[in-house]
């Protein structure tokens, strides 16, 4: 079955992206289909590089990159809720005549339409929020 | 039939109510993270008025993080991770409410 | 894409306190774009989101009022409220910025069942 | 005297029970950002238990940003951000209920 | 720093779900390191903090539980329950981690009345 | 009267921020002193330095920045709490092997004793959370 998940919380302060990434393992292990992980309003601030895990802690954002990189997972970061977080790619830090992009690996900015397109192609979509 | 997904403690009295309003016969509900606190004993009242056939489920790894796994009301199943995978896939649609 | 899935969209925080309202209509804005059918339902405190007469100017905040406004715009015309979330609050659907429709608490599964897709906010 | 500083609408009852027990004589309360839904006028029973010296406000710029000025409860008196400021420094403390 | 300030924490969270907790824990300590005498309330969802028997590895966080057992050690030992709280989860203070006073609600104006700031988390 | 002001929640998702930057403004237009401005938890995203606020909007993060040039303010963001939501100095870009620092001018890292000392001498504290 076609998976796609949203994500809304902020992973500093809730436990959504945790819960959701259990979630992602779980349903590739079962054998259904990951088409798109979605990260909005506050859960876009994970795909900061700039993210130091403390010592001894889960390093969510390192976890959730192995995973895609493991599965070829689309995680697309929504651009206008990360750009006003301060989480930017490359292009954006151009745009914004910001002095370098700090957009973690794997992770991708990009519009709500994926968001879309991920609800129109998915058999479930699934938010995690708080 | 819609899987019910609930993250938020009994605290939050006016979401599980309206959660509960929109409950129908064959839905299951899932508690997970704070959501698992509705699944103890003392709470038991507040899923009173769910048909019997509705599944009441609360995750494992939220139950034991709290410490309360051993403490939860008859009603209520425990799922491993595993088992919310399989439910979403089973019922036709999500509702997650917080 | 091949398919319209139709999302209901169920809001239950204030505006202002909370950045939901705005996050919630950016979605529906986006799925009526891509011609998904789209219903919106208000519900607790969200209900204040369609109340006329913001002036968020000393807050600094856009008015999500003139925001909603636009929806008829965009082909979203469902627009459902939680009836008794009003009477709570001593409101009546003429205090709204839109035209909406009335339910009970109790019809909401019905909306639930109506949709392919439910996001909350 | 202590100042309630309240910023959570009335959908968040076990808050408000909680922030109204500890209100005591020359108390004041301050409601600001989603608080000030709990000065309409539909609300009025919550804090029909607060004794008569103790004062109630709302902060004006989030009762306008709410559209809400207009139907607000006699019992409320409105603040405006600089009355916010003096309130605060006339009470001997605050204590912010979230 | 010349005057010792003493402060009334109030915690209303549960743990896990919200990082409230631990934020207001090393709040908690970094007082008491500065000498200033620091008082711990658990209100609502936030007597879950003290509950035991906590096994929050499979949520990868640590056990809150087993912070909150060193309070003693930083001489914090003015430890508060609503009482309300734990009755209506069924729990007594014999399923807690830690000694603690028992309170009814009605006396939590009394434990702001004795100290000079209270925080809340 | 000397103030000193907590604020916990993000400046993304919660007026908890706004709020308490009004707070300021007009305790020092009344004549009081802040001694400090203390960022906790959430808040301290705001220091962020590649934060792009949408046009048209407030830009909460240099407002703060411009009310403490014009007043000296002390505004300290609790390093631990920021480092771990990807907001870091030069110093702890160096540590944590990044790229670069992004916090922004104007705000400092510290840790929580500067808020146990702002407990300690001022007057009143306010917190703003959410």
């Amino acid at each position: 079955m076609k998976f796609s998940l949203v994500i809304q919380a902020s992973p500093f302060s809730h436990q959504s992206t945790a819960t959701a990434f259990r979630f992602a393992q779980t349903l590739l292990d079962e054998g259904h289909e990951l088409f798109r992980v979605f990260f909005y309003a506050e859960a876009t601030l994970i795909a900061n590089n700039q993210i130091c895990s403390p010592q001894g802690e889960a390093d969510l954002p390192q976890q959730w990159q192995t995973l895609a990189e493991e599965h070829q997972l689309d995680l697309v970061v929504c651009i206008a809720a990360a750009v006003k977080r301060g989480v930017i790619d490359d292009n954006e830090a151009k745009r914004y005549e910001k002095a370098s992009g700090n957009l973690r690996e794997t992770f991708e900015l990009s519009g709500l339409g994926q968001l879309a397109e991920a609800i129109a192609v998915s058999d479930r979509v699934i938010t995690f929020g708080a | 039939m819609t899987l019910h997904i609930l993250n938020k403690s009994p605290s939050a009295d006016a979401l599980i109510k309206r959660m509960l309003c929109a409950i129908e016969d064959g839905d299951a509900i899932i508690m997970i993270e704070d959501g698992v606190l509705g699944a103890l004993d003392a709470h038991q009242g507040l899923f009173s008025s769910i048909p019997d056939n509705v599944a009441l489920f609360a995750l494992e790894a939220d139950l034991e993080a709290r410490g309360i796994t051993s403490r939860i009301s008859e009603q209520v199943s425990i799922a491993d991770d595993k088992q919310f995978v399989v439910l979403c896939s089973d019922m036709d649609k999500t509702v997650s409410w917080y | 894409m091949s398919e319209k899935k139709s999302v209901l969209i169920i809001n239950q925080k204030s505006p202002y306190g909370d950045a939901a309202a705005r996050e919630s209509l950016d979605i529906a804005l986006t799925c009526s774009i891509f011609e998904m059918p789209v219903t919106l339902l208000f519900c607790g405190d969200a209900i204040f989101q369609l109340l006329k007469d913001q002036q968020p100017g000393k807050i600094q905040q856009k008015k999500i009022e003139a925001m909603l406004s636009a929806l008829p715009m965009y082909d979203i015309t469902e627009i459902y409220v939680e009836h008794d979330s009003l009477i709570q609050n001593g409101l009546t659907d003429e205090d709204l910025c839109l035209p909406v429709t009335l339910i009970d608490q109790s019809s909401i599964s019905q909306l639930i069942n109506l949709h392919d897709t439910v996001l909350t906010f």
